[in-house]
């Protein structure tokens, strides 16, 4: 037992560290650490500066390029990257698409798109939920119907992340009606240049933009863009979902909103006289929830240490999943509750780059309240806490 | 004992629930909150017509009611629709101060108006880094002339004529300036629930004889009831609000298939349903309790009894009702989410749950 | 809407007050607060004292000895009872058999019975649950075959709430197994004299006797002792078991109890030189349950006045169930709480009356933790919160 | 970072483990609670043989360890069975401060005994009245005489030797008095949890140079260290115990049929006991934690997270596993029942989860 990181990994820790604040610039971590949406050429600028490293890909074996980071590593890359305020790469093309790639792809899919992706060529976006799958994935019914050497897909995807920056999508499509809902599946990639994909923003609940519906009419897809077998895509989809998610208790980030959550109740006057985090009430939840933290950043620990161990986290990814999305949702929550009456203004034009609008009350507060009603999307996406409680009671409870 | 509405109660509660469903749909309400003014004047004007602002005044002033219940049955419906025009801030805060008892100066004459719809009121009390603090005042009024700022003032940017606290030495004085008075400057903005909010700054702002409504201990004690009402308004608005959440969960349960089923047939969503059923009906109550001693010695106590639980069970069923919602309960198309968002964000006026605990905790131990 | 109660009420609560603070005897009211149990003699005392005003059974009507109570005065007659410190007699007789044999009972049954439950001739217990049965009732097994006119009994019930004192118990039988479960039951009336009958002590998790298991070992019952029709006690049951309970909530005991708690609180020292009362985190709490008490209260009033108005409360009762068990519970995590360490002692030999051991701490401090851990039966007997949630799942919210 | 124990640790484990299935079954733990003893003299004895009492002491004074994991390790299986007998009070705390490296007199030659099993200890340290509140000590030496009360001593009435705090002027003692010292009076008694305890009351009780243990700083420090790791023995034995409730809620879940089916089939309870597993993780992460930390400059702070924590969840098993098995539950003849007792009152030991959290606090913003 031992629950010091090793020389090697604090070696690493500080050359990460060091190559962040000499490389990320400014304007970027400013935006980041806000919790303000980016521009697409800040992400891709980003990605290209961190390949010179050939530290963007951590879920791809270092011969197709990828980092081949530990476990541990890739946890303390993005604990680092998080405290710099570098932003987080979309995970559609270098964690989700890429192995499946890898692992399932032909030669030619392999030497055409994973260089592209590793280089920012092509934005990959997502094409898995649509409007009345939800939960109950497998029941999705975008069709695709193979017509000489192309297939015809016609349908809706929602829930496309980022989308509106994407040159691609990959798709779950249903290429067979027969057996099993998850047995007529197949797996396709699809240029959204190709005549009848429209993609449409869908608005979230606090007023941003980083979610789309993508709608497709008799879109023509050739074969060549198939990944593996016809009817085997539920497999693929399956491979990918279960890809280990170091960061899926979203710790490094937490840490990050406690320490601006702290930082907040010490300046924040309490009304009466004194500071906010000398309020018992509000200092108690406070310390109710550090404490959660500190105890979700050491199982966190445990489960990449098995990892790094060759154990294959299961069951352990939903119980991340799930108390990593309360913490982060009680942060959210004490985030708008800190800045009292000033969380009600609803100001997003503030937010936009240039804007030389001034806020109402301490900078940053119009901003919590919409990030609290944004990250109820934690406890839902993804596999919903209710659905993740199902897994868990099966796999480790056998109920 | 008796919890029947009366007749009156029955009709005025009918006409607003029909009125809110006719007028006050959510389209409409999608589209105003994302136009300048944030609300539509043609249904504020219906609403006087109908007389809400007068249902909320006492006779004394032309006004129907005015007790705890009348507040609760009107704000309940409008709530229910989250309606955005400025009812809490001309009827319940404004027009109610000026149809106090000892209100002097210009004041009384323009209730006619307001009754009719045709003149817009906003408080402006809170200031700035007060957090929830309402004895403090800082602005101040000193030879006619008020200087200061205040903060968050619901309508602010809407309301023709501001009733003002400021400080003439120890004396609380309530006074009103017309919007475009020299020396006021109005920010507006609007909240996260759609409502019209401003920081007002006042600089040498004249202020004659005429326009002082109250000033000392009754502007202090008119002011109190204006807050207590206000918060009994809010409550109830909140109480309506949670009524359109759980019907709107229920409903989704029913319709909505999972895994070849309706997910109101999966036991864990069943009982968080009802789990928030109950605190609903605990809402009901107490806001009831709150209505009822609102022109009583412990007011204050039921009150912040009734904000605080409503702040609880708020974010509770805000929380439950988007989450067993899933993904399309977190979208700006979805009347839920608007819902949703009124319930947590009434938690940030007049007092959150923590500052109505502490308010009860004292209030209960001198008792 | 008036949330006063009538001058008719409050006539009758000064009656039921002064008639209290006339005849109740101290040693009961001081037991009863501390949350003692009673000897026989103390129930059968004061139910003849209450028969006296013909006080005792609420829910039978006036021609058979009943009080004739509205569901107000039910309820400020029980308001007046715990806050002088009166004992709850037991149910079992006045407001469960009593109610059943008036409904559905033969002349002679009537005329036998009813007098002696009234005057506590026949202390009666109930015998319903069996050690399979739990949530699910109509699973019972104990078995009563016909044999002439006698039915020969075996089997074996539980939870016989006070059964050690009981001289008869009304029992769910199986006499048919054909059909559904809940089609073969039938209703019968047991003499624990009887050979064959035997009663064991059920000792609960804090130490206390209150609750016994029974055996039947072919004992013999006079057909006579059948209530109502053979295979039809199901529906005597559930209109037993929804007979109206007004005190379901147990909101006039939780209302001591915060009277209790608040005093506590008040004369605890918080070791730091103030009081407990003055501790914002247990303040904090105290105030929580107080507003939820507070509530509460107003809830069950308002289904009082439904039922008075003649409304038959169904779903409101399982309502009033739950969330009232919650706040007692709450309540009694409290008590303990407060105490702070002097919730550990565990003595019960100190309880026992005529007792002259020394307390440890302040004066019934040790009991505390007895009555938290006892009190989690609130959310178990009668239908567990989970069955009650069920309940209303169905019948309110029709899912 | 590497979280396998090391192969000494997991036979540590390996040895308590099977030993308290052997020995400490339930069936034997009820005779036990309700004997006037309170627990079993062979088995302490065999618990000293196997060396559970060595395990928690430094190699210079003749133990095997006395690290934070040594501690945890022995502590969570003893939890796990919810062992009676003295561990707590002779071991961690007693044996642990005789072993401090300063300590003087008669004490530390009192060890060889101690490790063997054949004299047992306990501190008496909290008195009457200062709740939780470890630094108020108004017990007195003065001219060779102690005076003063302490409340709830662990294992006071069966001790054969208690190490007594008390006030030397403002200098802090501990000494050590026999149980059959002149002046000392003890009134034992029984916990809820089965565990023995006792208010112990000093009435000039001779105390010789040769009695003192440790004063001054020296003592200070070494109260602080003892509590500390009594702490954490509660903490792993919580940990323990919660295990238990686990996996005997979960064996009733699959094995307990209501309406024709396994209640474990019930989405309910599935998701309920599905959030006991969650919290229990977190438990054993602040648990390992805190254990990594004994020796460290902010222990306290993580000691006071566990405490916090382990309260806090502690209360949520136990209520969930009684609930989950309905009326069963709440029986004396469950295992179960006295699992959730302990796990209830270790709240009550050397500071509740409030008193934690303020702790917490405190030095979590100092830090």
């Amino acid at each position: 037992m031992r629950l010091e990181y090793s020389e090697e990994d604090l070696a690493f820790r500080a050359e990460v560290r060091s190559f962040l604040e000499a490389r990320l610039p400014s304007h970027i971590a400013e935006r980041t650490k806000a919790g303000l949406a980016l521009e697409k050429e800040d992400y891709l600028n980003w990605q290209r500066t961190l390949q010179e490293k050939q530290w963007v890909a951590h879920a791809w074996p270092k011969e197709f390029g990828g980092s081949g980071f530990t476990p541990f590593q890739k946890h303390i890359f993005e604990e680092e990257c998080v405290r710099a305020g570098a932003p987080e790469l979309p995970p559609f093309g270098l964690s989700m698409l890429g192995p499946v790639i890898i692992a399932f792809g032909s030669d030619e899919q392999k030497a055409h798109y994973l260089p592209r992706i590793l280089d920012g060529t092509d934005w990959w976006c997502q094409g898995y939920s649509e409007p009345g799958s939800g939960s109950d994935l497998a029941s999705l019914k975008t069709k695709a119907v193979r017509d000489g050497d192309h297939y015809i897909v016609n349908g809706q995807k929602t829930w496309t992340t980022l989308g509106q920056y994407a040159d691609w999508i990959f798709c779950l499509v249903r290429t067979s009606s027969e057996g099993k809902p998850q047995t007529g599946i197949s797996f396709l990639l699809i240029d959204l240049d190709t005549p009848g994909v429209e993609m449409r923003p869908i608005i979230t609940i606090e007023g941003g933009h980083e979610v789309n519906e993508v709608f497709f009419d008799n879109v023509k897809v050739p074969v060549e863009n198939l990944v593996g077998q016809e009817n085997m895509g539920w497999t693929y989809a399956k491979y990918l979902l279960q890809h280990e998610r170091v960061g899926i208790a979203g710790v490094a980030a937490a840490k990050e909103t406690l320490k601006k959550l702290k930082k907040i109740a010490s300046d924040t006057d309490d009304g009466e006289g004194g500071r906010l985090i000398d309020d018992a009430h509000f200092a108690e939840r406070l310390a109710n929830v550090e404490i959660d933290l500190m105890a979700m950043e050491l199982t966190n620990l445990r489960v990449l240490a098995a990892a790094q161990a060759g154990g294959a986290p299961g069951a352990e990814s939903s119980m991340l999943k799930i108390k990593g999305s309360v913490i982060r949702q009680e942060l959210s929550d004490l985030m708008r509750r800190a800045v009292g009456p000033y969380a009600l203004p609803f100001m997003p034009e503030l937010d936009q780059l240039g804007s030389n609008m001034e806020p109402v009350g301490p900078e940053g507060a119009h901003l919590y309240a919409g990030q609290y009603f944004n990250r109820r999307k934690y406890s839902i996406y993804g596999g919903s806490n209710e659905i993740q409680r199902n897994i868990i009671s099966k796999m480790i409870l056998g109920l | 004992m008796d919890f029947n509405l009366s007749d009156d109660h029955r009709m005025l509660k009918d006409m607003v629930s029909r009125f809110v469903r006719e007028q006050c749909d959510f389209e409409s309400r999608l589209k105003l909150i994302s136009s300048e003014k944030g609300h539509d004047e043609a249904v504020w004007a219906q609403m006087a017509e109908l007389g809400l602002v007068a249902a909320v005044l006492p006779e004394r002033v032309g006004g129907l009611g005015g007790s705890g219940l009348d507040i609760m049955v009107v704000a309940e419906e409008l709530g229910r629709k989250i309606v955005v025009e400025p009812f809490l801030a001309t009827a319940v805060l404004g027009a109610g101060l000026l149809a106090e008892e000892g209100a002097e100066g210009r004041g009384p004459a323009l209730l006619d108006d307001v009754i009719g719809g045709g003149h817009k009121l906003a408080l402006a009390h809170y200031e700035p880094g007060a957090r929830y603090n309402a004895a403090k005042v800082d602005a101040t009024i000193a030879g006619g002339k008020l200087s200061g700022s205040k903060s968050l003032v619901i309508n602010g940017g809407d309301a023709d004529t501001l009733v003002v606290s400021a400080k003439d030495g120890d004396k609380l004085v309530l006074a009103l300036v017309a919007k475009d008075a020299e020396g006021v400057a109005i920010k507006a903005f609007k909240t996260h629930d759609g409502f019209g909010a401003a920081e007002v700054t006042f600089t040498d702002v004249a202020v004659a004889a005429d326009d002082v409504l109250l000033s000392g201990d009754a502007a202090e004690a008119a002011l109190g009831r204006a807050l207590a009402r206000a918060t009994l308004a809010l409550c109830a608005e909140s109480l309506g609000a949670m009524e359109n959440a759980r019907d709107a969960t229920l409903e989704y349960l029913r319709t909505r298939t999972q895994f070849g089923v309706p997910i109101g047939k999966f036991q864990v969503l069943q009982h968080r349903l009802v789990d928030v059923c109950l605190e609903i009906e605990q809402v009901r109550s107490i806001v009831l309790l709150a209505a009822s001693k609102l022109d009583a010695g412990d007011r204050d106590k039921h009150l912040s009894a009734a904000k605080a639980l409503v702040g609880r069970v708020g974010r509770m069923v805000a929380e439950e009702a988007v989450q067993m919602h899933g993904g399309i309960g977190v979208t700006w198309e979805l009347e839920l989410a608007h819902v949703a968002k009124r319930l947590v964000m009434i938690d940030h006026y007049f007092g959150d749950t923590d500052y109505h605990l502490k308010r009860f905790q004292k209030l209960s131990k001198a008792a």
